[in-house]
């Protein structure tokens, strides 16, 4: 566990969103799994997702968005990370993105070609998402 | 900011100030003329009014379904309603708006509805009925054969009740706590508490004229284990807030939890509580009704279980005589339904209601239990706020929820204590696991306590936090107690 | 023909005879080997058996879905119980024959067969397990990890309790009157009482040699608003006839009426009267069980409706704490479900089932009258039937037909008396409106005429055939009570 | 109503079909309409129907089949009424007439093509084929 320490992970739910159980729930999630968590909490904007990461030098934003404004409130967040100079830094982005029951694939294709480097269905288990960042980090598993 | 909050219905020349303000927010401000509105209202058939519906249903003991539904765009919400009248059988009607209206936000709204008329599908996840104007709402509203409502999680709303209210709808969702903690982060509660009072103050002005508009608290707050007597205390201040205003129809909410005893006696104690304090206010002329939320929280995934939990709700909803459902649907999990999905669930609460239409839950010594311990709560809770506002409710509110006297489990808001923690007992009641700061006696800390050590015991483990996630997640895994994996 | 029916188990020798011409009916009754068939059962997994599984259910107080499914293929049945177990997570499976074979009309159900192939879809309403023989049987119960019941509707079943029993199959439903009167118009009750003496016996030779078969009367008989009383009684003999021939795994069914009450208090008395009577006549180390059927009538055509009924029979059986509850779907009104609308249902059913599992209905004087009510009326007729049989319970219950002390609503058999008719009271509890011989005192009587004068008075209308007109469509039209329109 | 009495049905559930419960109440209806009702109940076979339209020299045949085996049970009867020289009997079909929930008209196609006059879906209510038997028979509505 410890040796995720040296991980830290912007969390938030971006836009006017007000859904706060599920971040909540990621915030100790990740803390368990032994990431350094910034919870940036409910209605955060763009601006505060990208200052959290730089003052944290964080290596992933895990962006959550229920409330079906996903795809308006996401736009433009890749593009505002590089010109932070944050390029490495990964982009996670799960909830409820779009208005809607909808395909997932169209809507995964979607937040993928906004610069997502991942994006995850409705319902997702925190524990997909730690193991994601433990991959894309190439960290052992126990 | 404190001072802004009213202890007594509000001058109307004061309101009058206040108002010319509120309307220049956004151009549809200027569509509302009072004087023309009341008069639009005397005109509107008796079967488009909330408040004639409610009664009835009411007196005849029967219960009414309410979907929630909102589409970016005026024509699209009117297909939408009106199939969710017809093919859905739902007996009154609800308009949901979007969030960026709910955020004050009308040029995201405007953006929204422009994506949408371009995307030719919804990309708002409701009606921006403030941004549409009064005619708009009119049209809405002549569409259909039912009373309409306007449903929300707006802080400030007195534009949107401005512009809602003059046009036709005749029920307004919300209240200066119950539109702020579970839908904000950052707004002072004296201040929407304020906003609030301005609205039931509009609607107070109405009932002046003879136009009765009912006003409903939002009863399930942050929908995720609230026990009950947080939610009762919470629509009974904003019950007797409005009628301080004037309001004269009210109905209060409660969101189901999931077991039947609680659930029930939850509705029948909301009900005797909330005429009680009423009366003892003064306001013995205000009409009282229930309306019973099915489950709030996380719904499961397939399209089938939902059924499950939504059939549930229905019966519960109608053994306890709620005057009103307001009824999920089978696509909760996923994402705003469609509107076949929307009119499914309305027609499977239906058929249990119908089923349940001539039966009811009778005493029983377990019944007796559950509403005497939510009487006591609530008894609590309400007199420690009044003692805190000093003769003045709105700011003992304020107050209260400072001092952790109210709380709010898993509410976004940083004017919520944030202690307080739920979790179910062995049967499924939601109890209190950590009681923040409420102000209760030994006798109900250690009933909740024993329940929940009960439950421990059962599961051979502590109780804990993880059994607070284990209950959230419980419900969307096919269970109702979050029993260790 | 009287004298056929057993009085005590019958003798083997005699048992075998009679069995040697059973065999010859078809072809695949020279597959029964009877010694090969009982080393088949003891090398079969525990998690196959349907004794084991009802019994840890009884013991934990849970309550299992299961499914009606048959289809006229071996393969097609075998993915349609694989879907409905691993898809649709019911926790026991069905086999449900089809009608011909139900009327062992054996060479139609060949032709079904054989069209079916052709076709490429089922022509016949369930799976003819005795056309398909013993090895047959045991690859669809080799396929799944869940026990296998056979639910049918034959008067006469001996040839296939003989072929499905050795097939594996750990569960045999029907009874020599559930499985005539409901199902046949034709067959002598003294015919099919042997027939099912011959089928207990055979069940009983299995126990002899260390293999319980659980075997279930079937409860909803017409499926038709059927008093309680009525569906207790001749579950309650066809247990004491089944028991007499060394049946020890017992499972008592009841069709749900739809009164939450009246429907608890059946479950909960059939258990208790059961147990009572098998204890009296010295069948102390029989297992008993109960299943509760969802509503077995007539239902909405709406499948979002089908849902809203669907629910309230699931949550019915789990606060009435049934061992098992057979599920509907929401194609019922339209016909055999696919696999997807079956596993719907039972997904909504599990759904309910566990969000109620820790729950139950607590003692209140309504539950306690309609117990009360129940067990006098079940007591006044078993009484007499066993009186009528001077010691042959078989007799007794043929004669106790004829003279209409037992009378099945609706049924199609000329050995139903067929004057007892049913309808709702203002609770939509089902009472008598007719008692036709029903052996009742003045109390009694009194009681249901009532409780029908009550609705009649409510409804400003006298009881009459009309009534139970609007009582038979009133739950496909969407309500429980048929009121006047 | 009376105007309806030298209109006789004959009425029965086809094949080994028991539901008796639609049978009782379309004799009941029928019965209060005005007709003349012959019924021979459930599990009646082909022969059975035909014997008793012979006999009561009836205007009308109402086949009802619930069960699902209403293809295999009705093909032929048109036939056998042809031969038995009832020619002129009207014969209805109605129930749940094919094994599970399947498109109406090409099952109204496949009993109209067996030779039926009508056929009716799933849950159709005596009323209407009253007013058919009218209509068929012209007998004008009060
Ligand atoms: C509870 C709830 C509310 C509460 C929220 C209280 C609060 N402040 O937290 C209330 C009642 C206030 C509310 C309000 C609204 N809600 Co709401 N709400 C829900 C509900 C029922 C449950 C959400 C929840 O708490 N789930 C439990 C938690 C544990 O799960 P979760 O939130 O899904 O989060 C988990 C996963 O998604 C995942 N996850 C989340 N983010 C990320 C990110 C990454 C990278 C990964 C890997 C995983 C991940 O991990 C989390 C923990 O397990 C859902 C429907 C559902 N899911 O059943 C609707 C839902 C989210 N709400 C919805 C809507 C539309 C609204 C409203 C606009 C009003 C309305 N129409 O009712 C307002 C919006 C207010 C606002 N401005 O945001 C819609 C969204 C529609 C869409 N996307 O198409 C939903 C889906 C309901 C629906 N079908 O219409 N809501
Ligand atoms: C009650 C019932 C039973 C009872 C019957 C008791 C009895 N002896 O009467 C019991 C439990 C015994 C039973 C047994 C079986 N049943 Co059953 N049963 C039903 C059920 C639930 C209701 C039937 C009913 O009484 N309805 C009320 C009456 C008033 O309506 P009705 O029967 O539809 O009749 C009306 C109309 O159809 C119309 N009508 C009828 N005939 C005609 C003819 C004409 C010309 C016209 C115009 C109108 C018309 O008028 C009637 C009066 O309003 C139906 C499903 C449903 N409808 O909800 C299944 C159903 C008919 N049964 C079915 C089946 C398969 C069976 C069984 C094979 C076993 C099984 N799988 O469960 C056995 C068959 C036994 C046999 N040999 O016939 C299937 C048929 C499937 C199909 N066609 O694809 C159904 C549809 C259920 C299903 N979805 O699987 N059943």
């Amino acid at each position: 566990m410890v040796k995720n320490k040296n991980i830290s992970v912007v969390l938030g739910v971006i836009g006017a969103d007000v859904h706060a159980v599920g971040n909540r729930i990621l915030h100790h999630a990740l803390g368990e799994a032994g990431f350094e968590v910034i919870n940036i909490g409910v209605m955060a904007s763009q601006e505060e997702f990208i200052n959290a990461a730089i003052e944290t030098n964080a290596n992933v934003i895990v962006v959550s968005s229920l409330y079906g404004h996903g795809e308006i409130d996401c736009r433009g967040l890749k593009e505002k990370t590089v010109e932070a100079g944050l390029d490495n830094v990964k982009l996670y982005v799960g909830g409820n993105l779009v208005v809607g029951k909808q395909d997932w694939k169209e809507t995964e294709k979607k937040f993928i070609n906004m610069g997502f480097d991942r994006a995850y269905p409705p319902g997702t288990m925190p524990q997909d998402v730690i193991d994601d960042i433990n991959k894309d980090f190439m960290i052992a598993q126990e | 900011m404190e001072t802004d909050l009213a202890k007594e219905k509000i001058d109307w020349e004061q309101f009058n100030q206040q108002r010319q303000e509120v309307l220049q927010a956004w151009p549809t401000g200027q569509e509302v003329d009072l004087d023309e509105a009341v008069e639009y209202h005397k005109k509107l058939a008796p079967y488009r009014r909330f408040p004639e519906l409610l009664k009835s249903a009411e007196e005849e003991g029967r219960t009414l379904a309410q979907p929630r539904a909102g589409v970016a765009l005026v024509q699209e919400q009117i297909e939408l309603l009106q199939y969710l009248e017809k093919e859905g059988e739902a007996d009154c009607l609800p308009t949901t708006i979007d969030s960026y209206t709910r955020q004050n936000r009308y040029s995201e709204a405007q953006k929204g509805i422009d994506e949408s008329r371009m995307e030719g599908r919804s990309m708002l996840n409701g009606f921006p009925a403030l941004n549409h104007g009064v005619s708009a709402c009119r049209e809405v509203i002549e569409s259909l054969e039912v009373p309409v409502q306007v449903r929300h999680g707006t802080p400030d709303a007195r534009l949107l009740a401005e512009v809602t209210v003059a046009g036709g709808f005749t029920s307004f969702e919300g209240g200066g706590i119950s539109y702020n903690i579970p839908y904000a982060k950052n707004v002072p509660l004296e201040r929407s508490l304020a906003h609030w009072q301005y609205i039931d103050r509009l609607i107070g002005y109405y009932q002046e004229q003879g136009i009765t508009i009912n006003r409903e608290p939002f009863g399930p707050l942050t929908g995720t284990l609230v026990p009950p007597c947080i939610s009762h205390s919470i629509g009974i201040i904003e019950s007797l807030l409005a009628a301080q205003q004037g309001v004269k129809s009210l109905t209060l909410g409660y969101g189901q939890c999931g077991n039947l005893y609680q659930d029930v006696a939850a509705i029948i104690t909301l009900k005797e509580l909330a005429r009680e304090y009423l009366d003892e206010y003064g306001y013995k002329d205000v009409e009282l009704s229930t309306v019973f939320h099915q489950w709030m929280g996380g719904f499961p995934q397939d399209e089938n279980k939902a059924f499950g939990v939504i059939g549930w709700g229905a019966a519960t909803a109608a053994l306890a005589k709620a005057t009103k459902v307001i009824v999920k649907t089978p696509h909760e999990a996923m994402g705003v339904p469609t509107k076949e999905a929307n009119a499914a669930g309305i027609k499977a609460t239906r058929q249990t209601l119908n089923m349940l239409k001539d039966q009811s839950l009778p005493e029983s010594a377990e019944l007796q239990q559950e509403k005497e311990i939510i009487i006591k709560e609530v008894r609590m809770i309400l007199d420690r706020v009044i003692e805190f506002g000093e003769g003045n409710l709105a700011l003992g509110s304020a107050r209260a929820f400072q001092a952790g006297i109210l709380d709010v489990p898993f509410a976004p808001s940083r004017m919520n204590y944030g202690k307080l923690l739920p979790a179910r007992d062995n049967n499924g009641a939601v109890r209190m696991l950590d009681f923040g700061n409420l102000p209760f006696n030994k006798e109900v800390i250690d009933f909740h306590k024993e329940k929940i050590a009960d439950r421990g015991r059962k599961e051979g483990r502590e109780p804990s936090f993880q059994m607070v996630i284990d209950d959230i997640y419980a419900i969307g895994k096919g269970m109702l107690v979050g029993r260790p994996r």
